[in-house]
This record gives structure tokens, C-alpha cells and sequence, in this order.
């Protein structure tokens, strides 16, 4: 799915992306969301969660897998890792507690 | 098929009526109402704050409804559930099945209360008498979920 | 704990209120409501009428309830059942759990309504468009019921 | 429990019971309730069955066995043959059917 626009050659590999923070991910790391534009070597969801993580502190703490973090791409749970595209929306959340 | 997510109240009587008006082929009409309880984890609870993802919560309640409408016989389902600020005793979510028969309606509405509870984006934030807190996910949620997958 | 039979409708609202009203443990309310049909085993039903064995109807549904209460961990159950002349669409019956826990609240309110299908006293009567006729007992009621006995 | 009265010797085999019909037994046997001396060979549901059963056409239909009959005795319904007692309430029904 990694679709290149022959018009925009040179941004191919451009990748805004919105980032959304929920719930404890929202207070700890005093955000609740940011748009980014992807670093070349990050190109999926795990990859992110790395480059997050090496934000250092808080960002460490809550990405480095010691707590459960679920990920949402564009409204929808990714169970494995997937792959980002251009105008992708990642949400970041604590495991789900309502009902 | 119907999916509310809200701040305000809701009336059992009125959803069920809403629900099956004028159906003569509804028999059975399952449903389940979450409250606030005063007590968690040992803790006294006065308040809780619900959060949730606005524009994935509407989507993922309305695919939780469309798996139940294709493992059951359903004439009608209807789910609400409440974010903001509750008190104890206040309502948190209203779920309801209803189908020809008894059995659909139930089976149908525990697999809503499960599946939401696991897979709708909604988090509980606790007021208590020692300060604030999150509320971690519970283990025996998942496994009240996973039931459904091998039945 | 709380059985009416009744010639009169119900309203889920006020009884769940009633139910818990003030009572800061319950989380999870589970219910069912039975209603009549237009149609039943091929034939366009008309009318009900549902008759009972009134000095044993209270005690059987009071043993049914405490039967569940020993089960399962309730804060309430309430069993209401109509008798006399019915419509499609009316209400028959409403049976309501409270719990702490919603499978607790889940499993009772199911249990509840295999048990006073299968032993309790009432019998249906349908008037259809080729006359009057008794409702034969179905074995999958039987079998609903019988599946508490293992678990 | 086939207590004695001493001061009734001579009537301690003599038993009322009230008998009830419901459903499609009350409809057809056309009648809603009885009270009826039990016959000295009638001492339990089963014989009682039978008994009612002799009376022929339509109580021979409903209880000699081709049909569903259950019985309760003062209010609970009773699977195996009962003892009936002095004041017994026994009742006649097709399977129940409510809910």
C-alpha cells in the first residue's frame, strides 16, 4: 500500500501522522495530541513506539513495553505491527475500562 | 441497529419501548444496566471521570453490535453508554437484545457487555478518599471475552 | 427478594429503581422481559390467556429466588408474571438481577427464567385464526433448564 | 408420617383430599376442583391416578399415562409416587408453559 504520488516525487517519503493520547498516556506525558512528521526510519507502528520511547523519561517509561500500551490506527485496534501511511491516526491507550 | 455514546442519562422503559415498538415478533428482550459502585479494589470511590476516543468509540460499538446481529437471531439492539463525570449509583451503560427468542436475546447481550468491555475505547478515572487513580483492566474481562470465541 | 403475580403491566424503570435505589453496591443489573407473540408454531396468535395455580405460583417462584440467591452473589431479584388475558406485544413476565458482578447478575437472571419456565405454575392459552389451543410444553425449555444441574 | 388419632380409631384409614385441575385437564374433565374420601386401596398418587383413571372417557384420556399429567401435592410438584395424607391439596397438570 506504500502508493507513490509521481506529482510529489521528491516527499515520497513525507509522512505527516497524527498522534492521539489517552487516559494515563494523556496525564503522564502531559499531551493528548501532536502531529508529526515520521522520521525516514520509521515506518510502522512498532518502529514508532521505539522512536517514542527515546523521547527519554516519561516517554520511555510509558513506550519501552514495561506497561501495556494498546495502538489504534485510524479508529482501529492493530493487533501486529502495521505499517504507516501518510495522514494515518495512531492513538496510544491503557487497555480499555469501561462498561 | 443503534449506538449511542453520551453525557446525560438514560431510561431503561424508554429504550426497550423505542426498541421493540409496534414488533409483535419480539418474545424476549434481554438487558443489562453497568452503575457506579461506591467501592473498588478496596477503595471508597466518590466519583469517576470516563474518558473516551470520540470518533473510535462510535465505530467500534457499532462493529461489536453487527458480529452479535450476524451470531444471533436479533430483532433489535440497543446500546448507550454514558462519559463524564459519575457519582455512585449513577448509570454508566445500558445494553439491550431483542429477538424471538430467549435465548439469542441473552447470549446476544452478555456477548455485547463483553466485548465492550474489552474493546471499546473507554477509560475509568477514580476519585478516592486516598487521591486519584486509573483503573487497570481486568484479567477476568479478557477472559470473559475470549469465552465467545471458541463457543 | 420480591415475586408479584399480577393481572396488571410493569414498568422495568420503577422496578429497577426499586430494586436498588440507594444501594451503592450494585454494579450490574441484569433483566428479562417475556412477551407475547403474533405468531407461535405457524399460527397468527390473536389473543393469550395465561392461567395459574395461584396457591402455588408465589411459593414456586419465592423457592426459584432462593434457589439463585444460594447460587450466585445478589443484591436483588425481583420476578414479576402476569396472568389473565393477553396481547401480542403485552408484557408476561420481567425478571430482574442485581449484583456486584455481572456474570453473577447474568447467570442468575438466566437461570431464573429457565427455572419459571419449566416449573412454574402457569399455562398459555392462544386463541389463533383457526380457534383455541392449548401451548404444548417444548423440550428445549427442558433442556435450558437442565443445563444448571451440571454446572 | 401415617400418623394415628386415638381418639378417632374407628376413621383413621377415612382421608379427604381436595383434588385441583388445571389447564387442558380443568377444560376437559370440565370441572376446576374436588373434595373426594379416598377409597381404602387409594393410599398414594399413583393408585390415585389410576382411580381417576376408571372413571372412564375422558378421565381414562387424560391419566392413564397417554398424556403429560403432573402432579403436586399441597403446592410442590412431586416426581415419584407420594403417600396422600388426611387434608392432602393435590393438583393435576399438563407441563407448565408460562414465562
Amino acid at each position: 500500500m506504500n502508493a507513490i504520488d509521481p506529482t510529489k516525487e521528491s516527499f515520497k517519503t513525507l509522512k505527516n501522522i497524527k498522534i492521539l493520547y489517552f487516559a494515563r498516556l494523556r496525564e503522564t506525558l502531559g499531551l493528548d495530541q501532536e502531529n508529526i512528521i515520521l522520521p525516514e526510519n520509521v515506518t510502522d507502528t512498532r518502529q514508532l513506539q521505539k522512536y517514542l520511547s527515546n523521547k527519554g523519561d516519561v516517554w520511555e517509561n510509558e513506550f519501552s513495553q514495561k506497561k501495556a500500551v494498546r495502538i489504534a490506527v485510524n479508529q482501529e485496534v492493530v493487533m501486529a505491527t502495521q505499517i504507516l501511511q501518510d495522514g494515518d491516526e495512531v492513538a496510544f491507550f491503557p487497555p480499555v475500562t469501561g462498561g | 441497529m443503534s449506538v449511542s455514546v453520551q453525557r446525560h442519562d438514560f431510561d431503561i422503559s424508554a429504550e426497550i419501548t423505542d426498541l421493540y415498538a409496534g414488533n409483535t415478533k419480539v418474545g424476549a428482550i434481554a438487558s443489562f444496566i453497568g452503575l457506579v459502585r461506591d467501592m473498588n479494589d478496596g477503595l471508597n470511590v466518590t466519583e469517576i471521570e470516563l474518558e473516551h476516543y470520540p470518533s473510535m468509540t462510535q465505530k467500534c460499538l457499532e462493529s461489536i453490535v453487527q458480529q452479535a446481529e450476524k451470531r444471533w437471531d436479533l430483532n433489535g439492539v440497543r446500546i448507550i453508554h454514558r462519559f463524564g463525570t459519575l457519582k455512585p449509583a449513577d448509570q454508566i451503560v445500558l445494553v439491550i437484545a431483542s429477538s424471538s427468542h430467549r435465548s439469542d436475546a441473552f447470549e446476544a447481550c452478555e456477548f455485547l457487555m463483553d466485548y465492550l468491555k474489552t474493546q471499546a475505547p473507554f477509560w475509568k478515572k477514580e476519585s478516592t478518599e486516598v487521591g486519584e487513580r486509573w483503573v487497570e483492566a481486568r484479567k477476568s474481562d479478557d477472559e470473559a471475552a475470549s469465552r465467545w470465541n471458541s463457543s
